[in-house]
Formats: structure tokens, C-alpha cells, sequence
């Protein structure tokens, strides 16, 4: 895909993750790769279900029990991290890589105060002491807008709002200066207003900041807002890579046309994207094709049978047959253009939502 | 906001508070029985291990008022600090006690105690005729109820003579009444203490004896310690401590491991073990007790004589003794021991004859055989049932085994409501104390209901006899019909074993069973 | 708050009535002369007759029901028959031993129910956790007495480390009271630190599965900070309620461990008072218990409300 | 319960749910490996009861004076006791008076629990909350072992007495396990629905809210005579259980422990079944309960 430069802050090549129970194998994410460069904001968009959480995850470490990375890298500053051992990687947590979650009413442990968990996160990774700690909280929460600040310290979780509290997981996240921030839909489960303070809240701090930030979302609107690179994911692979403007301008992907082409006129909460027929296929049940095929107004006999590769420029790859010097001579579908094909298998099952 | 984080705060501090008071209190409760020092690390005791003896007794004792005292483990305690005018030796031959001397009329009505001088009770108060009147007083006092009365009941008059001669009238001839005094009737209890209404001498006793009462922790032990003023011999070591267990294996092995110097009784399963060991001296004697089935004649089918009768052939006496009691037990079939003089040695023990007692159970004519045998529920006790169950149901009695408490099992004696009861008695010096309360008709402890012209008879003449021949002869007499008429069934007498560290030394072993600590010295 | 409190602490005094009255009624039907439990073999009719008038038991039950209760508010548990010692200062004797054994009980549950409830929890699936699962099970099924036993045989009798039975009072030397209490201890602690394992286990795992433990490792703990400093608390709350409520089968169990290796605590007393029908002593021990039983269970909950900052003391029931 | 409504939910398609539902349970508890050793263990001790003449080699009360406290041998596998009978056939003959002890106690309790527990909480009200609840309250208050002590030192020593306790003892779970039930039923439409058509209380009890706790009930009364074969043991072994010579695993055990040093095998057989009996039926409770609702696990 693209080149590596000095620049980059974060490297991802060919990243296969998957799940393991017993005796089976079940991969989720197919060869993700991409690039965040140094102060550039990255979306990861796509349903749920897609593997942008799990991409998050394996950045930072996180993969639960049963999850594995197959192969790939991830390199932070040119820096391997999928070898790390846990206590290599809890160094870079929290300080030089940091993550805030998709729901601040349950990210946060209810019997701390929320002062007393950004201080042990302060404290991890420098050497100072409780006081100076209670600063810097003070200080961040300032920074990340919560009123009063010296009192909130001492507030418990449940004593705040939902907004609030993605600001203290915010300031929890920011309070070692990271390179990297990766906000895992960070604004989903809040009201749209406060949504919109968040947003410009990451823009700002970014700036202020001078970080990355790696943001993952279902929204295109957030991406919109917030985006340099966007990395469109589908069933575990990346379907479409390309910066923001060009992804608006002009989306090559059936699936990216589809996902703007969903864009509500007024912006409004949206749980899911509902104007693309069918989901996202069982990972146990991939269609041996185009992973899109089952669900793609265009697909043509062949998308069924064999993957696409990347195609596009280097600038704006995608992984679809229509960009492909093949595409002319392959078999449209019987029926038309249209694809009434939906998977019956995979009804309300979501392997991986986080 | 602040409110409820300081009401939480306070709630917080004031459960704590609350908890360190109570484990304070708890710990406070503990802190006051063991007043007296707790430099030495090594044993149970508070005292300096060199100079105490510890004794171990099988029950933790109720009532410290010799008076009012019915428990057998309470004479135990009775001869650290209190004395009896007569004490008996190792053959029960009365010797002097606090009455350094006595005579008796010829009648034997009169009684003359000429009383050891220089006696002081441990509260200061001096003993003289006037105290033991006193003593005999409050036995006698109707309010205070003591069950040890019956012993001085026929007294008829008392009188001071001087300071040191106190004389007593009886109203007719009563041969045991010395041997009486060798036991709870005659312990003399400070009359200056016994007046105060602020000591309870049921927890704090005070008497004449070698050693002071010092503390107690009620249902665990007591202490004692050397009385300095005592007019005879000074006991060879400072301290003295009972302590209770009334579990027979944590008794030995705090005897064998412990801390215990001497203990009051054991199981006889323990015994091989305990003779074997090298450490422990064991000492071995007769008992004056009897044990054996208590069957109720009022009821079927113990109101008949011959079924009765068979139970005496079907049972194996020298199994019993054998397997229960390690041979620690003689085959019984009289209340009186065979070491005592009132024992009947034609009356020999027989063996088992189960074909004997089907005859007599088929002579009986009785069809329902079944009955329920009451017993305590010890290890030995529910052994021994169980052998008897067997043997009898051999012979063709349905025996059902019930185990209850022993105070249940009183009151069921009291009030007539069993068949046949394991009921026995730790015997007393003169064999009148085995044989007429038991066997009398309706005497107090003749819960069999039986009743024999020519045996109550014998056991009232045997009582208000004075020459020990004629006793004899009448006892031997008595034995015989209680064999024939069977209304209890002696099955053993239990010997008396007294095991102790190799370090004591000096113990007398009396067949009463009481360890008398001042003999005893620490080597 | 004070809602709360006083809510709560009526349904105590009601529960304490009820108590009341099945440990009275228990008593009263007990086969046994009282008086003839005093006096012992050597009684005569009339001085039982005239302790039965002195001690009431001539009285109607009812009067003899309210004269009790009107003695237990003020204090006063009565004496024991056996050897007329109050029978509140027996208990005040008794209660620090039992006090002892439950502290090490529970001193011992929990040195092993934190280590193997968080291993089973956090290496779920591993030969570690089936083994802590093995132990659990195996722990609650094993009757206490039976543990006992064991224990005396094997580390007593045969193994001659530790003495078989019997106590020594803490003030009297710290070192060997400890010593003579651990096998006891240990007895009845393997029990429930066997329930304290089964209920963290499963208490940690659903508290490990969430959001707030994410973000404790995100933010760059390791797995022992997270767990002993985040899951750990979190998931002690059930295990507290659920053990005090566990409380009650304890001290059943105390009664008979004490009973097998010969400790004079509540237990004793009250199956000695059982056996020589002391009844004063039996009420007095029963409603001990009891009391205990119901008072643990109410500051549980208040102690839970402190734990757990999301819990307001409101006048809600449980 | 509810689950089972779930259940019959998702089984729609067959032809038969309820058989459906049966097997889907069967599968669930044949997975659950230690339930089904637990199962099996539990229906071998009762076979072994059930059998005892046949399997134990000896008279258990047959005392032979010339074979007291022998170790375990060819003759006597688990050697004798102190009046030389054979502690493995006492042991056979324990396994039926323990199972009879769990088995009874645990159906007194349901007899007299159920009911209450099912009236109490249909009807509601003042009895039902102040004295009903309350004395459930407070029998729970005292340690269950303590009230059948005193319970069975009123009734008097005996294995039926003792039975009796323990079925008192264990009643007050029982009351308020249904109560509970009968409170999460009460309000459901089906119950409505027939108290709107008229049916009486009595048979909307018995027809509609009974059958619907008999899944807890029956997991709770699988546990609860694991606890009642323990208290039974505990107050044999305290004397006041069975009685002698009767075996019973709690009284040989009290017997054992006075010989732990010269026979320990007298002590050390009937405690091992009584741990194995008492954990075989947790498991295999455990197993039902995981069965009939896997999400309670």
C-alpha cells in the first residue's frame, strides 16, 4: 500500500487476527494494513462487526484471552509491538499509546472516585507524587472542559453525566501526553450535542497536543469532522484507504457508495448504517469471494468465487473487482443489477462489537 | 453531596468503633479471669510450672459448697481446700481428720469428737466446737436444703463441751454415721464466710484446707494456692490448678503431652497405653462403687422375678470387663466390691449360661420381651449397651438402646419412667451408703420400685448395728437375696485408675478415688 | 439514611421476637426437670418443690415467657442450673474463643479464597482453574467434623505436629493459643473458603468482562493491578453479602468443631447446656447466636452500602 | 420457570417441544462431566442401599470379641471395630441410614414447606409478611445445626426424631424458595387469565403455579439433602441421631475418633463416604440446576 516514511507513527501491515475456542480457528481480521502519520487523524469506519474494534485492540494489546494475532505488524514509531511481552506493552499503554471507549458510563470503575483513577494512570508511568498528580487531574480536567474541576476529583462515576465522563476518560487518556490516541466510537453512546463538544474537544486537543489519533466509528459524519486518512473496513479487511476529501469526493467502493449514500440529511444518531440490504456475513461463514459480494448492487458470477485484490492508485487503493482490468469481461448476475441475496445465517449475530 | 460523604464517613468510623469495643469487651472478659501473671510461656497454667500441680479432672465442677454438692467431681475439689472431721485411710479404716480424736459410747448414741487446736479457716476465722455446731446447723437448715443432710439427720441433740470437744446424740444407732463424716456432711465450711452474705461459697469456697481458694473460670478450671497458715504438714509445692476436660482423649493427652501432673480418670481403652508409657505412672485400686442395669419392676416384663433372674445368666460378665473395660473392671453381682468387708464371697460370679436363662425366660411365661435399655451416651457407655444388646437379644429380650443425657435419665429414674436404665454408683465408704438407700423399699435411690420384707429388714439392722461381724454377716445375707431377687443387675465394679506424671510422687491411692494434693510432691 | 437504619433495625427486633419465642418454646418442651437437673440424685421432693416455686416453672408459661424476655432486655440471661454462674458472664467467657476460632476461620478462608478464586478467574479454563473449581467442590461437600478428624489424624496423631485437641487462652500466650486453634480453624475455614472461592470466582469473572477493567489495563496496568486494585474490590461486594448470609451455617459449624476438638467456646456450652439441660445457659447461647447471626447481616448491608458508592441507604428493602 | 418458557419458545419448530426441551436438557447435563460422576456415584450409594443384605458381607451388628479394633484384611476390608464388627459392612448398612435421613428429612420439609410457601405467597398479606416471612427470618437466624440439635433434644434421641428435626429445620428455605416463585408467577397473564374466567384460587395454585416451581424445587431439594445427611451425621455423631447399634456414618465416626491412634480405620471409612455421598449429590444437583437453567451457572 503506501510507503513507509519517517513520519509515520503507526504502522499496521497485514495484521490477521482471529479467535480460538478449543479446537477451531476463526479469523477475523484479513490482512489489515495502514498508516497513521504523525499528527494525522485516522477513521476507521464500517459496521459493527467489521473488525475496527478488534484492529484497536490489537494495537494496543488488548485482544481478549482467546484472540490471537496471526500474522502482521504493528509498529509504533517503527517500533514492533506485536511481540511484546504484557508488561512491555502496559508501558506504552496509557502513556505513549492511550484509548478511550465506546460507553464512558461503564468505562469507569464505580467504586473510585474518578480522581483517584486518572492519578493511578498518572502514576503508572511517571514518577510523581499523589499531589502533584491531583494537578495534573486538575489540570486536564480543565483541559478537557469539566467545570469545577478541583471538585470533580473527588466525584464517584455515577455521579456524572455521560458526557462528562468521556471527558474524564478523555483526560485520563491524555493525561501522559500519548502519541497516539485511539478513541473507539468515543461519542456513540452520547446525545448528539454533547457528541459534537467531543469531537471539537479531539479536534482542539490534537492540535494542542500534537498526537494521532486512530478514530473508529460507524459515523461518517464523525469522519467528516474529524478525519485526515480514511480506512473503510469490511468483514475483517480494508476494503478502501484513501484521505478524507478524496473518500467523500469520490468513494470507489460499492460499499463505501452505500455508506454515504446512507448519510441522513439532518444529522441525527444513527446506531447502524440501515440503508444497505443485509449484514455483515458470519466470519465462520465468509462467502469464498468478494466479501461484500452477498450484500454488492454490482456483483457480477465472479465476485461469488474469487477474492478482488487491491486496486486503485496508491493513493486511494480499493479491494474491488469493478476497478480491476477483468471487470468488463465477467458475467453479470442473472436478474439484473439487483442483488436480493441476503445471508439468512447471520440474523442478529455480531462476532465482534466491543 | 458533602452531607452524605460525611454521614458515610461517620456511619464508617462509628461500626469500627463499634467493633473494636466489642472485641475490647471480649478481649477485657478474658483478660480478668487470667489474673495472675503470664510469664511462664510453657504450660496451661498461669502459675510457675515448677512449683504447681495441675490435676485433670473429667467434669468441670458445679457447686464448690460441700454442703450442697452432689457431684462426684466436686469431692475432688473438696480435698484441696476443705477437711472432713474423719478422714478414712487406704484400707477406709476412719483416721483422724480435724477431729484429732472421738469416742463412741457403748450405745453408740453418744458421740465425743475432741477437735484439732490451732486450726484457722483461710478467712482468718479460727475453728473450734462452736464451727463444727455451726456446720451441722446450716446441714441441717431446712432453707438451705442440702441433700447431705440424711447423714446427720438422726442427730438428736449437740453440744459444746469446751473449745475443742464437741459432742453429738444420736436418736437411735447408726453404724455409718462416722464414715458420714468422712465425707460431705462432715467438711467444715468457715462459719464467718458462710454468715457473709457477700460470698457465695458455691463459687468461692473457704475451709481449712491446705490449699486457698484463689479463682475460677466457670466450666474450665480453678486455682488454688498453698495455704501458709495451715496447721498440718505445708504441701510441697506453691500452686494448684484443676482443670476440666470432659472429653476422656483431650484429658490424656494433656496428661501424656501436656500439662496435666495427675488426672481423676480415664477411659479403659487408654489403659494399655498409659502403662506402657514411661513417663506416666499409673496406680491401680479397687473401687467401692458398683455399676450394673436398673430394671424397672413396676412395669412388664421386669415385674416378673424370673425373667429378671435370666437377665443375670445372660449376661457375659467377663466380656464386658474384658472388652469395655480392658480388664480394668471386676465382674460384679453385689453392690459391695470385693475388697470390702461386707463383700459375700460365696457369692460367686457365674458364667454366661444362655440355655439357664431361656429356661427362666420360658418359666416366666412373659411373651413380650422387648424393652428399651436407657443409657448415657459415652463412648464406653454406648460400647457396653451395645454388648448388651446382643447378649440379651441372644437369649430372646428385644433390647432397644436410647441414649440420653444422664440428667434425663434422672428425671426419667425420678419419675419411674423407663424399663431398664445403666444406672450405678460411685459408692460410698460404708457399705450402708451402697446397699440401704439403693435397695430399701422406696428408699431415695430405689428406682426399681422392688420391695423385700426380709431384705429391708436386714438393711435397716445392718445400719443401726455397731459390731462390723454382725454387719457382715447381715450384708452377706442382703447380697444373696438381691441376687435372687434381681431387681438390678450388677454387671461390674469399675477399679479405680489414677495415672500421673513420673514426677509426682507421694499419692495414696484410697479407694474413694479422691486425690488428696497435699500428700502429693513434685519431684 | 437514618430511614434506613431504623427500617431496618425494627425488622431485627421483630425477627428477634420471633427468635424469642421458638428458642422459649424449644426450651419449655424439653424433657427434663429443671429443678431435679439442679439438685441432682441426691434431691428430696421437698427442696425440689420448693426451688420448682422459687424458679417459676410453677408459674403459667406465658408469665414465664414474659418474665424471660423482661430479663433479657435488661441483661439478664439468668443462671446457669448447673452451677448458678450468670449465665451472661458464661457468655461473655465463651464468646472471645468462639470470637477467636471465627476470626481464624475467617483469617484462613480468605488466604486461600483470594489467591485461588482470582487464579481459577483470571487463567479460566487452565488445569488451575479446575483445580481451585475441584477444591471448591470438594471443600463444601466435606462436612466440617469429618475435616476435623482427618486433620486430628493426620497432623496430630500421626504426624504428632500439632496437639489434638484443647485451647489455650490468647492472654495467657499468644504463640500457642494460635497454635492449639489452627487445625480447628483450619477445619472450618476449608469450608468456607471453599463457598468464598466459588462465589469470587464467579463474582471476578463477570466483574474481568467488564468496560471499567478495559480500561484499567488501557490505561497501562498490569494484570495484578488490575485485578487486586479494580476487580478484586468490585467483585468482593457480592462475596461479603453472600457470606454473611453464609454466617449462620459457620457458627452451626463452630458448634460442632468445637465439640471435636474440645475448644470451650459458645458452641460448647451450648451442646453441653443442651446435654445437662441447662436451660438458661441453652436460651442464653441460642439467642447469642442468633442475635449475632441477624446483627452481621444488618451491618453487612450498611458496610456494603459504604463499599459500594453506587448504593444509597434508602428505606428500599433488600 | 421462565427459561423453560424460553425454551419451548425456541423449539417451536419440532414436533414434540417438550420432548425436544427434555433432550436438548439431557445433552446439556451429559456435557457437564462431573454431574454425570456425580449422578452416577449418588445412584451407585443408592443401590448399595438398597442392597446392603446382599452386598455386605457381615451381620453390620454381629460382634465377634475375638476380632475387636482389627486392621483392614482379606476377612475384613475396612477392618473392625471395638466390638469386632465389620466396618465395611456398617459402612453399607450407613449408606441407608444416611439416604433414608436425606431423603425423608428433605419431603418433611417439602410437605410442610411447600404449602406454606405457596399460600403465603399467593394470598400475601400481614401473615404472610409479619409473621410467615418473619419466623422464616428467624428460624434461618439460628445456625441450622443448633436448632436441630435442640429440636432433636426435645423430640428425644432417634433416627425418625432426628429426621423430623432436620425436616424442620430445612423448612423455612423451602417457604420462602416458593414464596419467592409464587410471586414471579402470580402476576403473569396465564394466572390472570384464570383468575378472570373464574377458576378458583385452590386449582390456579395446584394447576398453574405449582407445576412452575418444580424446577427450583427440585434443585434445591437435590441440595438440600446433601445438607440434611450432613446435619444427620453431625447430631448421630453427637449422640443424638441414631441409635446404637444401628450403624450410622456420624456415630461410627464419633466412636472412630476415640481411636484414631490405635484403629483409625473405624473413624476414617465413614467419613470418606460421607464426603463422597454429600459431594456426589452437589454435583449432581449442580448438574440439574445447570441443566434446567445454564444461565444460573
Amino acid at each position: 500500500m503506501k510507503s513507509t516514511s519517517e513520519e509515520n507513527q503507526l504502522q499496521v501491515h497485514g495484521l490477521e487476527v482471529g479467535f480460538k475456542n478449543k479446537k477451531k480457528y476463526t479469523q477475523i481480521l484479513n490482512g489489515v494494513s495502514f498508516n497513521v502519520n504523525k499528527g494525522e487523524t485516522l477513521c476507521i469506519v464500517g459496521e459493527s462487526g467489521c473488525g475496527k474494534s478488534l484492529t484497536s485492540l490489537s494495537i494496543m494489546g488488548l485482544l481478549p484471552e482467546s484472540g490471537e494475532v496471526r500474522s502482521g505488524e504493528i509498529r509504533f514509531e517503527g517500533q514492533e509491538l506485536t511481540n511484546r511481552s504484557m508488561k512491555e506493552m502496559s508501558k506504552i499503554r496509557g502513556n505513549e499509546i492511550s484509548m478511550i471507549f465506546q460507553e464512558p458510563m461503564t468505562s469507569l470503575n464505580p467504586v473510585h472516585t474518578v480522581g483517584k483513577q486518572i492519578i493511578e494512570a498518572i502514576r503508572i508511568h511517571r514518577n510523581v507524587s499523589k499531589k502533584e498528580a491531583t494537578e495534573r487531574v486538575v489540570e486536564m480536567f480543565e483541559l478537557v472542559g469539566i467545570p469545577s474541576p478541583r471538585e470533580r476529583v473527588h466525584n464517584y462515576p455515577h455521579e456524572m453525566s455521560g458526557g462528562m465522563r468521556q471527558r474524564v476518560m478523555i483526560a485520563m487518556a491524555l493525561a501522559c501526553d500519548p502519541k497516539l490516541l485511539i478513541a473507539d466510537e468515543p461519542t456513540t453512546a452520547l446525545d448528539v450535542t454533547i457528541q459534537a463538544q467531543i469531537l471539537d474537544l479531539l479536534n482542539e486537543l490534537k492540535g494542542d497536543l500534537d498526537m494521532s489519533i486512530v478514530m473508529i466509528t460507524h459515523d461518517l459524519g464523525v469522519v467528516s469532522e474529524m478525519a485526515d486518512q480514511v480506512l473503510v473496513m469490511y468483514a475483517g479487511e480494508v476494503i478502501e484507504y484513501t484521505d478524507s476529501k478524496s473518500l467523500f469526493e469520490n468513494p470507489k467502493h460499492p460499499y463505501t457508495q452505500g455508506l454515504i449514500a446512507s448519510i441522513p440529511k439532518l444529522q441525527g444518531k444513527t446506531e447502524e448504517l440501515p440503508v444497505i440490504k443485509g449484514a455483515v456475513p458470519n466470519p465462520d461463514e465468509m462467502p469464498s469471494g468478494c466479501r461484500f459480494s452477498t450484500r454488492c448492487a454490482f456483483a457480477k458470477q465472479e465476485c461469488f468465487d474469487q477474492s478482488p485484490q487491491e486496486e486503485g492508485t496508491e493513493a486511494h487503493p480499493v479491494r474491488c473487482w469493478m476497478y480491476s482490468a477483468e471487470w468488463q469481461q465477467m458475467t453479470p448476475l442473472k436478474g439484473g443489477e439487483s442483488n436480493g441475496y441476503t445471508t439468512d445465517g447471520a440474523v442478529d449475530r455480531e462476532p465482534i462489537r466491543n | 453531596m458533602d452531607d452524605r460523604m460525611y454521614s458515610k464517613k461517620l456511619l464508617t468510623t462509628l461500626l469500627l468503633t463499634l467493633l473494636i469495643v466489642l472485641a475490647a469487651c471480649g478481649g477485657g472478659g478474658q483478660d480478668s479471669e487470667s489474673a495472675g501473671g503470664e510469664d511462664e510461656a510453657e504450660d496451661l497454667t498461669n502459675n510457675d510450672a515448677e512449683d504447681t500441680l495441675v490435676v485433670g479432672l473429667d467434669d468441670d465442677p458445679p457447686l464448690l459448697d460441700p454442703h450442697l454438692s452432689t457431684a462426684q467431681v466436686e469431692s475432688q475439689i473438696f480435698k484441696a481446700n476443705y477437711e472432713t472431721l474423719i478422714n478414712v485411710d487406704e484400707n477406709l479404716d476412719p483416721i483422724p481428720g480435724l477431729a484429732k480424736d472421738w469416742d463412741v459410747s457403748e450405745d453408740g448414741l453418744t458421740y465425743t469428737f475432741y477437735l484439732q487446736e490451732g486450726v484457722t479457716f483461710h478467712d482468718g476465722a479460727d475453728f473450734n466446737a462452736e464451727a463444727v455446731k455451726y456446720n451441722f446447723e446450716r446441714i441441717l437448715d431446712e432453707d438451705l436444703g442440702s441433700p447431705n443432710a440424711s447423714d446427720l439427720r438422726l442427730i438428736e441433740e449437740m453440744s459444746v463441751e469446751d473449745e475443742y470437744t464437741f459432742v453429738v446424740e444420736l436418736e437411735e444407732t447408726f453404724a455409718p454415721f462416722l464414715s458420714g463424716l468422712s465425707h460431705r456432711a462432715g467438711q467444715i465450711v468457715s462459719p464467718k464466710a458462710a454468715e457473709d452474705e457477700e460470698i457465695d461459697l458455691s463459687n468461692e469456697p473457704v475451709g481449712t484446707g491446705p490449699f486457698q481458694f484463689v479463682d475460677r473460670t466457670a466450666q474450665s478450671h480453678l486455682e488454688f494456692e498453698r495455704f501458709d497458715d495451715y496447721w498440718g504438714e505445708s504441701p510441697d509445692y506453691k500452686y494448684l490448678e484443676y482443670h476440666a476436660f470432659s472429653n476422656e482423649d483431650t484429658r490424656i493427652t494433656n496428661l501424656v503431652s501436656g500439662d496435666l501432673d495427675i488426672v481423676n480418670r480415664i477411659a479403659h481403652k487408654d489403659i494399655e497405653q498409659l502403662e506402657e508409657n514411661p513417663e506416666i505412672n499409673m496406680s491401680e485400686e479397687d473401687g467401692i462403687g458398683f455399676q450394673g442395669l436398673m430394671l424397672n419392676t413396676d412395669r412388664e416384663p421386669f415385674d416378673n422375678q424370673k425373667v429378671r433372674q435370666a437377665m443375670n445368666y445372660a449376661v457375659d460378665r467377663d466380656a464386658i470387663t474384658e472388652v469395655v473395660f480392658h480388664n480394668g473392671a471386676e465382674p460384679a453381682v453385689s453392690p459391695f466390691a470385693p475388697s470390702s468387708w461386707a463383700n459375700n464371697p460365696d457369692l460367686e460370679v457365674p458364667d454366661r449360661e444362655v440355655e439357664k436363662a431361656q429356661e427362666l425366660l420360658e418359666e416366666s411365661g412373659v411373651e413380650d420381651l422387648s424393652f428399651t435399655l436407657t443409657v448415657s451416651p459415652s463412648p464406653a457407655e454406648q460400647q457396653l449397651s451395645e454388648m448388651l444388646k446382643s447378649m440379651l437379644d441372644d437369649v430372646g429380650f428385644e433390647v432397644e438402646i436410647e441414649q440420653v443425657e444422664f440428667g434425663a435419665i434422672l428425671d426419667r429414674m425420678y419419675e419411674g419412667d423407663y424399663d431398664v436404665a445403666r444406672l450405678g454408683w460411685s459408692g460410698r465408704v460404708d457399705p450402708d451408703g451402697n446397699a440401704y438407700s439403693w435397695f430399701h423399699t422406696d428408699e431415695t435411690y430405689n428406682f426399681t420400685g422392688s420391695s423385700n420384707e426380709q431384705l429391708d429388714e436386714l438393711l435397716v439392722d445392718a445400719r443401726t448395728t455397731v459390731d462390723q461381724n454382725e454387719r457382715q454377716e447381715m450384708y452377706r445375707q442382703a447380697a444373696e437375696i438381691l441376687w435372687d431377687e434381681a431387681p438390678y443387675i450388677f454387671l461390674y465394679h469399675e477399679n479405680d485408675y489414677k495415672p500421673m506424671k513420673d514426677n509426682v510422687q507421694g499419692f495414696n491411692h484410697v479407694p474413694d478415688g479422691l486425690i488428696r494434693p497435699a500428700d502429693l510432691t513434685l519431684e | 439514611m437514618l430511614s434506613f437504619l431504623l427500617r431496618r433495625a425494627g425488622l431485627m427486633i421483630v425477627i428477634l421476637f420471633f427468635v424469642s419465642i421458638i428458642v422459649f418454646s424449644l426450651v419449655n418442651v424439653l424433657p427434663g426437670d429443671p429443678a431435679l437437673m439442679i439438685l441432682g440424685q441426691e434431691a428430696t421432693d421437698e427442696s425440689l418443690e420448693a426451688l420448682r416455686e422459687d424458679m417459676g416453672l410453677n408459674d403459667p408459661l406465658v408469665m414465664q415467657y414474659f418474665a424471660w424476655v423482661g430479663d433479657l432486655l435488661q441483661g439478664d440471661f439468668g443462671q446457669s442450673f448447673r452451677d448458678n454462674t450468670e449465665v451472661s458472664s458464661l457468655l461473655a467467657e465463651k464468646i472471645p474463643i468462639t470470637l477467636q476460632l471465627t476470626v481464624m476461620s475467617f483469617a484462613i478462608a480468605v488466604l486461600i479464597a483470594i489467591p485461588a478464586g482470582v487464579i481459577s478467574a483470571t487463567r479460566k479454563g487452565t488445569l488451575w482453574d479446575s483445580s481451585a473449581t475441584l477444591f471448591a467442590l470438594s471443600g463444601v461437600s466435606l462436612p466440617p467434623f469429618w475435616l476435623g478428624i482427618l486433620l486430628i489424624f493426620i497432623f496430630a496423631v500421626t504426624l504428632g505436629w500439632f496437639p489434638p485437641s484443647g485451647y489455650v487462652p490468647i492472654t495467657e500466650n499468644v504463640a500457642q493459643s494460635l497454635w492449639y486453634m489452627l487445625l480447628p480453624a483450619v477445619a472450618l475455614g476449608v469450608r468456607l473458603s471453599a463457598e468464598l472461592t466459588r462465589m469470587l470466582r464467579s463474582s471476578l469473572l463477570e466483574v474481568l468482562g467488564s468496560d471499567y477493567i478495559r480500561t484499567g489495563y488501557a490505561k497501562g496496568l498490569l494484570e495484578r493491578a488490575v485485578v487486586y486494585g479494580h476487580a478484586l474490590r468490585n467483585s468482593i461486594l457480592p462475596v461479603i453479602t453472600v457470606s454473611a448470609l453464609q454466617f449462620a451455617a459457620f457458627l452451626g459449624g463452630t458448634v460442632i468443631t468445637e465439640e471435636i476438638f474440645n475448644i470451650p467456646g459458645l458452641g460448647q456450652l451450648l451442646v453441653t447446656s443442651i446435654q445437662t439441660r441447662d436451660f438458661p445457659v441453652l436460651q442464653g447461647a441460642v439467642m447469642f447466636m442468633a442475635l449475632a447471626v441477624i446483627l452481621i447481616n444488618f451491618l453487612t448491608d450498611v458496610l456494603y452500602s459504604i463499599l459500594d458508592p453506587r448504593i444509597k441507604l434508602t428505606g428500599g428493602s433488600q | 420457570m421462565e427459561q423453560t418458557e424460553n425454551l419451548s419458545v425456541q423449539t417451536t419448530k419440532v414436533q414434540n417441544p417438550r420432548l425436544r426441551m427434555l433432550k436438548t436438557m439431557l445433552e446439556r447435563l451429559w456435557q457437564n462431566k462431573l454431574a454425570v460422576f456425580g449422578g452416577v456415584v449418588t445412584f451407585l450409594l443408592i443401590f448399595t442401599a438398597l442392597f446392603a443384605t446382599w452386598l455386605a458381607p457381615h451381620d453390620p451388628t454381629e460382634q465377634n470379641y475375638s476380632a475387636v479394633l482389627q486392621a483392614p484384611s482379606s476377612e475384613y476390608w475396612f477392618g473392625t471395630d471395638n466390638l469386632g464388627r465389620d466396618i465395611f459392612s456398617r459402612v453399607i448398612y450407613g449408606a441407608q441410614v444416611s439416604l433414608q435421613a436425606g431423603l425423608i428429612s428433605v419431603g418433611i420439609a417439602l410437605i410442610i414447606g411447600v404449602p406454606i410457601g405457596l399460600i403465603s405467597g399467593y394470598y400475601r398479606g400481614f401473615i404472610d409478611e409479619y409473621i410467615i416471612m418473619r419466623m422464616t427470618d428467624a428460624m434461618l437466624s439460628i445456625p441450622a445445626l443448633v436448632l436441630a440439635l435442640a429440636l432433636a433434644a426435645v423430640l428425644g434421641a432417634g433416627l425418625t426424631n432426628a429426621m423430623i428435626a432436620i425436616g424442620l429445620v430445612l423448612t423455612p428455605n423451602f417457604v420462602r424458595l416458593i414464596r419467592g416463585e409464587v410471586l414471579a408467577h402470580r402476576e403473569k397473564e396465564y394466572v390472570e387469565a384464570g383468575k378472570a374466567s373464574g377458576i378458583s384460587d385452590f386449582s390456579i395454585i395446584l394447576k398453574h403455579i405449582l407445576p412452575n416451581t418444580i424446577a427450583p424445587i427440585m434443585v434445591q431439594a437435590t441440595l438440600a439433602i446433601a445438607a440434611a445427611i450432613i446435619v444427620e451425621a453431625s447430631l448421630s455423631y453427637l449422640g443424638l441421631g441414631t441409635q446404637p447399634p444401628n450403624p450410622s456414618w456420624g456415630s461410627m465416626l464419633a466412636t472412630g475418633q476415640g481411636y484414631l491412634d490405635s484403629a483409625p480405620w473405624i473413624a476414617l471409612f465413614p467419613g470418606a463416604l460421607i464426603f463422597i455421598t454429600v459431594i456426589s449429590i452437589n454435583l449432581f444437583g449442580d448438574g440439574i440446576r445447570d441443566m434446567l437453567d445454564p444461565k444460573m451457572k
